[in-house]
């Protein structure tokens, strides 16, 4: 609750802060709330709390929220410049914040009343920041196409809320899944819960409902396309997996249909992605992969799935900032988002090299990243569920997969240098990067860090 | 002495270490020396050892050398009989052509490499014939393989010369390769390699056991690829291509008796075997028979002689499948004897004419070169098989035998001296008779020097003398050969069961025919060479069939080259150019390039008109629902 | 006021399916962002009108108090939507949904 | 603790040799793995002999998930901790011309010898699945960045080629992690008993698996398409290391995991792997017969070469996994030796295309002979390197199999038709326009070759030097199934 | 009675949400728009929830409707200019979501056998749900002022020209 409270007001300070002219000291003060917003969280760790029947606290809520609030804080040192240089800084910063409001909502609701909330208040924000670069049509194409599947998606979300409601005569979760267990209605349980499964599938881009995503990650800021593929990916899975855990382990056989969601998703990801000339876009189909990686987690309903999905998304979001963080870099120098804007870059920034590359495996799923581990967890939890199918064809997908990113670690290290003059990268960039890459590797290696928590 | 024994191989291997190593930093005289020297102290420790052999077997064990759970393999000699008369002929031919070699390859640039490459052909025959498991005799067995692969290929420049040591090596190596199958047969049936072990293990079996047959075949394929018998001999006539001692040590004296040592070795295997021993007889004696038709008609004077080995190599194979093991290892002694004979000589004629070697320019040298024409009547003699020239008691020794064991062998055989001593005798005329035909102006025909005449003149004394140490009871000889070897055959003619050799009268009437029909044919030589003065037609004139095919060696080598070597070139490269590169990699690519198409059509797909996405999800649903729901 | 025996639950659901299903024909038939928007502000009317039948049904006031935050959200929704339409509009000067096609592939 | 040493040492230069400076870079590469080398040396010598891992160190890692990380030394994984120990420096040796980015270039090595130790000592399932993954990693770099000019594509293929093989083989692991007893564990014997305790359907179904994985990586005909490339456009140092050390991670995979964790899998499969491997040794023979390149020549034989270790491994007995293993210390130090050569060569004259090539022996005399006893440890003549692992193997096979047993014998002929007809083009006959001013082979190459010459000997003359060790371990494995 | 009007409250709303789609006219289809909310709030009388139906009539055509208006007419829309989607991608909307429809409809028939409470008239009345409102959910009201304040903010931000 105290996270929400703190986000809340750091929002609307933020509001406040373009009126005050307070903008210079916003940045930190941010910072430190969520600093704060962090601690408060983590304290909450092992103290479950159930907020007015809505929201509940619990371990799962609190690993999330921590994860996501870690997230946001590298997000944001990664995003300053760029708003920064915008008009409406505070606006931007104010939209993020409330976001993040909604994102902790969807980790920790106890009710699909806030589940539905939650989505709506993270999405109706990113909508506007899709958008947000106003001169830009990109910009204002993908805001669009967003709202206008996104909202579509909400109605049937809002359907299968209904639906549920119908049979069971409950939002709250606990009811639900008491109701469902006895009930014998059949028919418009399965609709509902496939309802839901279509509306949480939309938000965290599974096939056949990922068109939006390459599209918008495309045409959105690089850095609006970097909290869409870190917060909030990893706050739709984990509400996706917060309500069908709860809510539907005993209900409807939904998981034969997720199952092959999950192979589309696989292999339309990771094949889309082969033939990309803009890495913007790449990452993009990578980050539909990825989902396809992570609802594996879900198909295998199991003891070990919150792990994965947590432990997933967390590395996959710390990878793909720093992906993010140095295509926004190499896009402003160089004006272009093409992997051929990184020919070269070995010789002129080596480091920067180093970190893309760290990046690249950790996505690619190559040991000793992080992103390897979250892989292998994954399959061990598909497998122990007897997924062996899935699994199989998840590494055919992968093994796609690295096509296409060693595709960028080829134009780093190997294609010719166009130009010499190293990029100049500022100390917060620096920071970030230096952050997620000893963390990329660092989970990779001890994996326990993070993992004994779930 | 036997301690010391073990030391026979070492001093060559050790002279080819020195030499090898500090090469042309040694003069010629000390690397010749020390070549020479070695030998002589090994010839030395192999005559002590030849007078303190005593019929039972010694063994010196050195060290291990490969083991793997009950399977194990060491550096162990063995001492008998058998390997004594063997390293007396290795290291006392091998001694003689050494000392020839000094005289005959003195100008050759690469003088110290050659007496290295000598010194590492006697260690590895050494062992051969040491060997006290069939594994240690396969080491001597493939090393002088190498080192006769090293000698015919001594004059690198030349590729014809390259592609006759590559040609012998490999098909040393097919023979290599069921010999080694055969060795490891034996592990596998008697858990050894070990003579001792194997032996007396053996004589538990039945005659015609299905498994001793297999290893008597397979480790006979090995005896036919180094011993050069049909189907691979072809090697042997283009390792002429090698210096001439080297012809005469490695291929006539002592690496192509191998096969011979070997089969004799495992005497006891083969006499369990029937079939084996008649596979052996058949293809020595249809091998003696084809190489001496081969060697009617041809003009290189190591050639003929090349053929003449092949042959008798095949008459040696002949009495071991007849069961007459001493008589075929008395046949290796002069064979070593007169064939080295025969190699030097002709060597010397090739020194004498400057390096020509094809006879049609040849001719009357007799007066010119009068040390090497007498040693090369000598053991023309003896390899005719002329009372009492050794090779005449050898040979006649294994037709008797062949005789009493199937008559066709024994006719064939006949007909092959009487070939036998048709060519040598052309040669020898066609060489030291008649006028010289070659140019005089440019070659001035010359004794060589004492350094290589005397070793001629030692062989020759040899090949006149060396039969009578196997002089048969028939004509009132002991045969002693064959009692110093009995403790080794022994078991064997036992298992044979002989019928104990026909009466000693038919015996001397074989001889006698025998003898009859070599004097027909050398009368007829005489007749064609001498009274009539023929010469072989030139190159490229017109033959009648029969000389044409036996001049173009029945067109064997075109033969192997049209059905082993194109096909083989061509399995490569379609191999290479449609299986794998096509078809397996074609695969492989394959499914990189489906993913490209694929993700082309997916690109496609996704064509940034929204509506397409919102009718793509509706239809999503409607699917998802209408597969749940309905 | 009435007997709601009367009426089967089952014409509620049909009726809402089918006005659900007319917005999403909507959606699909039109190119016009604005008649899209509608279409979609018709479904989620749908929903709530399910939602009002499923509450008096179940003699339970949450599915109507729900029907509350699907208004806010609608309301919220279009806003931002129709906000996003003008911010488009300025730069293509056009409110066809088919204009927007440069991001594909 | 010493294994960890190992491994620690290894990385820390690794490391280190980031940042001295560049032109101390071939040195200090060099001088930290001969420390190595010596370490391991050090080990070796004093290695007890005996079935049992020694310097075993046990940490947990992952402890939720059981994974530790376990490593130790048996009598298999010494040897080929010794090959790669010894053969790094030797490569590190022989750079001859100052690479750009020498420091990368020194450290990948070194990171590579330090994975692939890591491989070979593993006794953590998923622990050797990290270092088996690893390893691909400094390779592929060093063939990206200092390979031939289809390196993009080829190494590329080559990635993800080996690593399609080791995900499914990770799949296989996770299966047979999940049928641990409950605790589930990763470590080794644990994995032993779970494998063993499958039905037979399914440690064949896992064996395919691992199969893919080991199979790739060796290659194994019909898997091996990546590899004739890759050597072929891979820098002379990742040739060597590729085919000199890593190729070892598949044969030492199918030794230390496979076999043990699913003999009735094996069994199963055992006929047919074995006429694959067969097929793969007169396959990639003939193949070699008519290559042009030498590298590519030599690629091939290695294949074929390998094949006959899969094969004699395959027929699972005691003269097939002992010849596997000495067979493959020697092939690591043949193929090392004349890969060398092939850069020695085409540094002289710039081209590997043998037809161009001849007359050598007559300006270079030792390189000649150099080669010529590397080329005939290749050919497995007796006293050489590669007799007793050939005659071993050949046996192994022919034990389970007399026809392929006699057709596995077949690779002493067609190798010593190809590497005959190789030596014959290059070295003998006349010199050709590009020999004509070749040069003998100088010190720094002397250095690099005359060790690998020693080792084709000694190993040759004395192999129960290296069989005495692994033999327990052997026999374990063996009688453990 | 009731059967009776709420067949024609529901032909009503289906014919004029057919009508918003259809007709070729924006400001029309936003008359239609909110005769088909007229129609459904009839509905929500039906179902005795008074304080809905007019909440909704408030909200959706008092407030929502006039936005679109006002974004209609701000936008100059109100002509019949849109161009028309070829015949097929028509036929291709319809039948997709005719098909959503009758797999919808077919899926959720049957649902009568569903247990239903005893009905009360409390239910949808404005103290009830008042109750309701600010004590079971007082939690989503709250959070849902943060949603219009996000979307109020988005809406200003994404509106008002930059000035540069």
């Amino acid at each position: 609750m105290n996270t929400l409270l703190i986000l809340s007001a750091l929002g609307v300070i933020a509001l406040f802060a373009e009126i005050f002219r307070f903008r210079k000291g916003l940045f930190p003060l941010i910072l430190l709330g969520l600093a704060a917003a962090f601690i408060f969280t983590a304290n909450q760790y092992n103290h479950p709390h159930v907020f007015f029947g809505m929201m509940n606290f619990d371990n799962y809520a609190v690993i999330f929220s921590c994860s996501i609030l870690v997230i946001a804080f590298l997000w944001f040192m990664m995003a300053k410049n760029y708003f920064l240089q915008e008009t409406s800084v505070t606006d931007h910063f104010s939209l993020i914040l409330f976001s993040l409001v909604g994102a902790v909502v969807m980790v920790s609701f106890s009710n699909l009343t806030m589940l539905f909330l939650g989505i709506e208040i993270l999405s109706v924000s990113v909508y506007v920041l899709a958008a947000s670069d106003k001169s830009n049509v990109m910009s204002n194409e993908s805001g669009f196409k967003y709202f206008l599947m996104g909202s579509f998606a909400t109605g049937f979300l809002l359907f299968g809320i209904t639906l549920i409601y119908g049979v069971t005569g409950s939002f709250d979760l606990a009811t639900i899944h008491t109701q469902l267990t006895t009930t014998n209605e059949k028919g418009l349980v399965l609709a509902g819960i496939l309802l839901l499964l279509v509306g949480l599938s939309f938000k965290s881009s599974l096939a056949p409902f990922h068109f939006w995503a390459p599209d918008v990650y495309e045409g959105a800021p690089t850095t609006v396309t970097t909290y869409m593929a870190t917060v909030v990916k990893t706050a739709a899975f984990a509400a996706f997996f917060r309500l069908f855990s709860t809510c539907f382990t005993a209900a409807g056989n939904w998981s034969d249909i997720l199952w092959w969601m999950v192979v589309l998703t696989l292999f339309i990801g990771n094949v889309s992605a082969v033939r990309q000339k803009s890495l913007k876009r790449l990452l993009a189909y990578s980050s539909v992969a990825h989902a396809g990686y992570i609802a594996i987690a879900i198909v295998s309903m199991s003891a070990t799935s919150a792990s994965a999905i947590f432990y997933y998304t967390l590395t996959y979001s710390i990878s793909s900032i720093t992906a993010f963080t140095i295509l926004f870099i190499v896009s402003r120098y160089k004006g272009s988002k093409d992997i051929s804007a990184f020919e070269g870059m070995s010789k002129a920034n080596p480091l920067l090299a180093f970190a893309m590359t760290v990046a690249m495996l950790s996505l690619a799923g190559i040991p000793p990243t992080a992103g390897f581990f979250a892989k292998y967890y994954v399959f061990l939890t598909a497998i122990n569920h007897g997924n062996t199918l899935l699994v199989l064809l998840a590494v055919i997908a992968a093994l796609i997969g690295i096509y296409y990113y060693f595709r960028v670690i080829i134009a780093m290290y190997f294609k010719p240098e166009q130009q010499l003059v190293p990029i100049q990268v500022g100390p917060l960039h620096r920071t970030v990067l230096i952050i997620t890459t000893v963390l990329t590797l660092l989970l990779g290696l001890f994996p326990n860090l993070v993992l004994g928590w779930i | 002495m036997n301690q010391y024994a073990a030391l026979i191989p070492f001093f060559p291997l050790a002279g080819f270490v020195i030499i090898g190593l500090m090469n042309t930093k040694l003069p010629k005289n000390v690397a010749a020396i020390l070549a020479c020297g070695m030998l002589l102290i090994s010839f030395c420790l192999s005559l002590g050892v030849f007078m303190n052999i005593s019929g039972q077997s010694n063994e010196v064990q050195l060290a291990p050398w490969i083991s793997v759970g009950s399977f194990s393999a060491s550096f162990t000699f063995l001492l008998d009989p058998l390997s004594s008369i063997f390293l007396m002929i290795i290291t006392g031919v091998g001694f003689l052509i050494h000392v020839y070699s000094v005289g005959y390859m003195h100008d050759d640039e690469k003088h110290n490499i050659f007496f290295a490459y000598l010194n590492l052909f006697v260690f590895f025959m050494l062992i051969l014939v040491l060997a006290s498991s069939y594994l240690l005799m396969f080491v001597g067995w493939e090393g002088v393989g190498l080192c006769s692969y090293l000698l015919i290929g001594f004059w690198f420049k030349n590729k014809s010369y390259n592609d006759a040591a590559k040609k012998a090596f490999v098909m040393n190596r097919i023979g290599d390769l069921g010999f080694l199958l055969g060795i490891i047969l034996l592990f596998i049936t008697f858990g050894s390699s070990d003579y001792h072990i194997i032996f007396p293990k053996a004589q538990g079996f039945m005659s015609g056991d299905g498994m001793i047959t297999a290893i008597t075949l397979l480790l006979f394929v090995g005896a036919i690829g180094k011993s050069a018998q049909i189907p691979l001999y072809t090697w042997l006539p283009d390792a002429m291509a090698g210096p001439t001692p080297v012809s005469a040590l490695i291929h006539a004296a002592t690496m192509v008796t191998a096969g011979i040592y070997m089969v004799a070795r495992s005497g006891i295997l083969y006499a369990l075997a029937p079939v084996s021993m008649f596979v052996v007889a058949l293809i020595g004696v249809v091998t003696a028979v084809f190489a001496a038709s081969i060697a009617l008609t041809q003009n290189d004077i190591k050639k003929v002689l090349a053929y003449s080995t092949v042959s008798q190599l095949g008459y040696m194979f002949l009495g071991l499948g007849v069961g007459a093991f001493s008589a075929s290892v008395f046949h290796v002694m002069t064979h070593a004897f007169f064939k080295a004979l025969l190699f030097l000589g002709a060597g010397s004629v090739i020194h004498g004419l400057a390096g020509e070697q094809d006879i049609r320019n040849m001719g009357g040298l007799r007066k010119k070169l009068p040390i090497t024409f007498l040693t090369f009547l000598v053991a023309t003699f003896a390899i005719a098989g002329i009372p009492p020239f050794s090779g005449f008691f050898s040979k006649d020794e294994i037709l008797a035998h062949a005789f009493t064991s199937n008559k066709l062998f024994w006719v064939l055989g006949v007909i092959g001296s009487m070939m036998t001593a048709f060519y040598m005798f052309r040669l020898l005329f066609l060489t030291f008779y008649g006028t010289y035909r070659g140019n005089e102006h440019k070659v001035h025909a010359h004794e060589s020097p004492k350094v290589m005449t005397i070793p001629l003149i030692i062989l020759a004394i040899l090949s006149t003398i060396g039969g009578f140490v196997g002089v048969p009871e028939s004509l009132g000889g002991s045969s002693q050969i064959s009692h110093f070897l009995d403790p080794v055959f022994k078991p064997a003619q036992d298992k044979m069961m002989l019928l104990e050799g026909s009466s000693s009268v038919s015996e001397v009437a074989l001889m006698g025919i025998t003898v009859a029909v070599v004097l027909a044919s050398i009368l007829l030589a005489w007749y064609l060479y001498i009274s009539r003065k023929r010469v072989p037609a030139a190159e490229g004139a017109r033959l009648p069939a029969l000389q044409n095919l036996s001049y173009h060696k029945y067109y064997i080598d075109e033969i192997y080259t049209a059905l082993i070597t194109k096909p083989l070139d061509k399995l490569s490269e379609f191999f290479k150019n449609i299986v794998d590169n096509k078809l397996i990699d074609g695969i492989v690519n394959l499914s990189g390039k489906a993913t490209e198409a694929v993700s082309d059509l997916m690109r496609f797909v996704q064509t940034g008109n929204v509506d397409f996405y919102l009718l793509a999800m509706v239809i999503g649903i409607a699917c998802i629902l209408f597969f749940k729901l309905m | 006021m009435t007997d709601l025996k009367a009426i089967p639950l089952d014409w509620y659901i049909l009726l809402s399916s089918i006005l659900f299903c007319i917005g999403i024909m909507g959606v699909l038939f039109r190119r016009n962002a604005i008649i899209i928007f509608m279409s979609i502000e018709l479904m989620l009317n749908a929903v709530n009108l399910l939602l009002v039948a499923f509450s008096a049904y179940h003699n339970d006031a949450a599915g109507q108090v729900f029907v509350f935050f699907t208004m806010a959200v609608a309301a919220a929704e279009i806003a931002v939507g129709l906000a996003i339409l003008i911010v488009v509009y300025r730069n293509t000067k056009s409110t066809d949904i088919d204009v927007l096609n440069r991001l594909k592939g | 603790m010493e294994t960890i040493a190992l491994l620690l040492i290894l990385f820390a230069f690794a490391v280190m040799g980031l940042f001295v400076p560049i032109r101390y870079g071939n040195r200090f590469a060099f001088i930290s793995s001969l420390i190595v080398f010596a370490y391991s040396l050090y080990l070796f010598l004093t290695f007890p002999i005996s079935a049992e891992y020694q310097y075993v160190a046990d940490y947990s890692w992952v402890q939720s998930l059981g994974i530790h990380f376990k490593v130790g030394i048996d009598g298999i994984s010494i040897l080929l901790v010794m090959l790669t120990t010894f053969l790094t420096p030797l490569i590190i040796f022989s750079v001859r011309k100052s690479e750009p980015r020498p420091r990368a270039f020194y450290s990948l090595i070194l990171f590579m010898e330090m994975a692939l130790i890591g491989v070979f000592v593993s006794m953590d399932g998923f622990l050797f699945y990290i270092f088996w993954e690893i390893a691909l990693i400094p390779i592929y770099f060093i063939c990206l960045l200092w390979g031939g000019k289809d390196r993009v594509k080829i190494t590329l293929k080559f990635f993800i080629y080996t690593i399609a093989g080791s995900l499914f083989m990770l799949v296989a692991l996770i299966y047979l992690y999940l049928h641990t007893p409950a605790q589930h564990s990763f470590d080794i014997s644990a994995l032993y008993a779970a494998g063993k305790s499958l039905d037979p359907h399914a440690q064949s179904i896992l064996f395919w698996f691992f199969f893919l994985a080991f199979g790739i990586k060796m290659p194994v005909f019909p898997l091996h398409t990546w590899q004739p490339d890759t050597y072929t456009d891979a820098p002379t140092q990742g040739t060597m290391m590729l085919s000199g050390i890593m190729l070892k991670m598949g044969i030492y995979g199918l030794i230390r995991w496979m076999i043990p964790m699913l003999p009735q899998g094996l069994a199963q499969n055992a006929e047919c792997m074995l006429w694959l491997a067969v097929a793969g040794i007169i396959y990639a023979g003939i193949i070699a017969f008519t290559q042009k390149d030498m590298k590519r020549l030599f690629a091939y034989s290695s294949i074929a070469h390998v094949g006959l270790i899969a094969a004699g491994i395959f027929a699972f007995n005691g003269q097939g996994l002992q010849g596997g293993i000495i067979q493959m210390l020697s092939h690591g130090i043949n193929v090392v030796g004349l890969f060398f050569i092939i850069d020695i060569i085409q540094s002289r004259t710039g081209t590997r295309n043998i037809p161009s090539l001849g007359g050598i022996r007559l300006k270079a005399p030792y390189l000649a002979t150099v080669f010529a006893i590397i080329m005939l440890g290749a050919i497995a003549l007796p006293l050489t390197d590669g007799f007793p692992g050939e005659f071993l193997l050949i046996s192994g096979v022919f034990k389970f199999n007399n026809i392929a047993g006699a057709v596995a014998g077949f690779t002493i002929i067609i190798g010593a038709v190809y590497m005959l007809r190789t030596y014959q083009n290059s070295m003998l006959g006349e010199t050709s326009v590009e020999t004509d001013n070749f040069t003998d082979l100088t010190m720094t190459e002397k250095t690099v070759l005359i060790p690998i010459v020693i080792m084709v000997i000694l190993i040759g003359v004395w192999p129960n030097l290296f069989l005495k060790v692994s033999e327990p371990a052997i026999m374990k494995l063996l009688s453990g199934i | 009675m009731t059967v009776y009007l709420f067949i024609v409250l529901g032909v009503l709303a289906v014919l004029s949400a057919l009508m918003v789609v259809f007709t070729k006219n924006p400001i029309h289809s936003i008359l239609y728009l909110v005769l088909t909310f007229f129609a459904i709030a009839g509905e929500y009388v039906l179902l005795n929830a008074q304080f809905l139906a007019i909440v909704n009539i408030i909200v959706y055509a008092g407030a929502i409707m006039v936005l679109f208006l006002f974004v209609v007419m701000l936008l100059n829309l109100n002509k019949e200019t849109e161009p028309h989607k070829s015949m097929l991608r028509k036929l291709i909307a319809v039948v997709a979501a005719g098909l959503l429809m009758v797999v919808l409809v077919g899926s959720l028939k049957g649902a009568s056998n569903m247990s239903i409470q005893p009905f009360s008239h409390n239910t949808g009345l404005i103290e009830n749900l008042g109750t309701v409102l600010f004590n079971d959910f007082l939690l989503p009201f709250e959070v849902s002022a943060i949603l219009f304040l996000a979307a109020m903010v988005g809406a200003v931000m994404l509106g008002k020209k930059d000035i540069k």
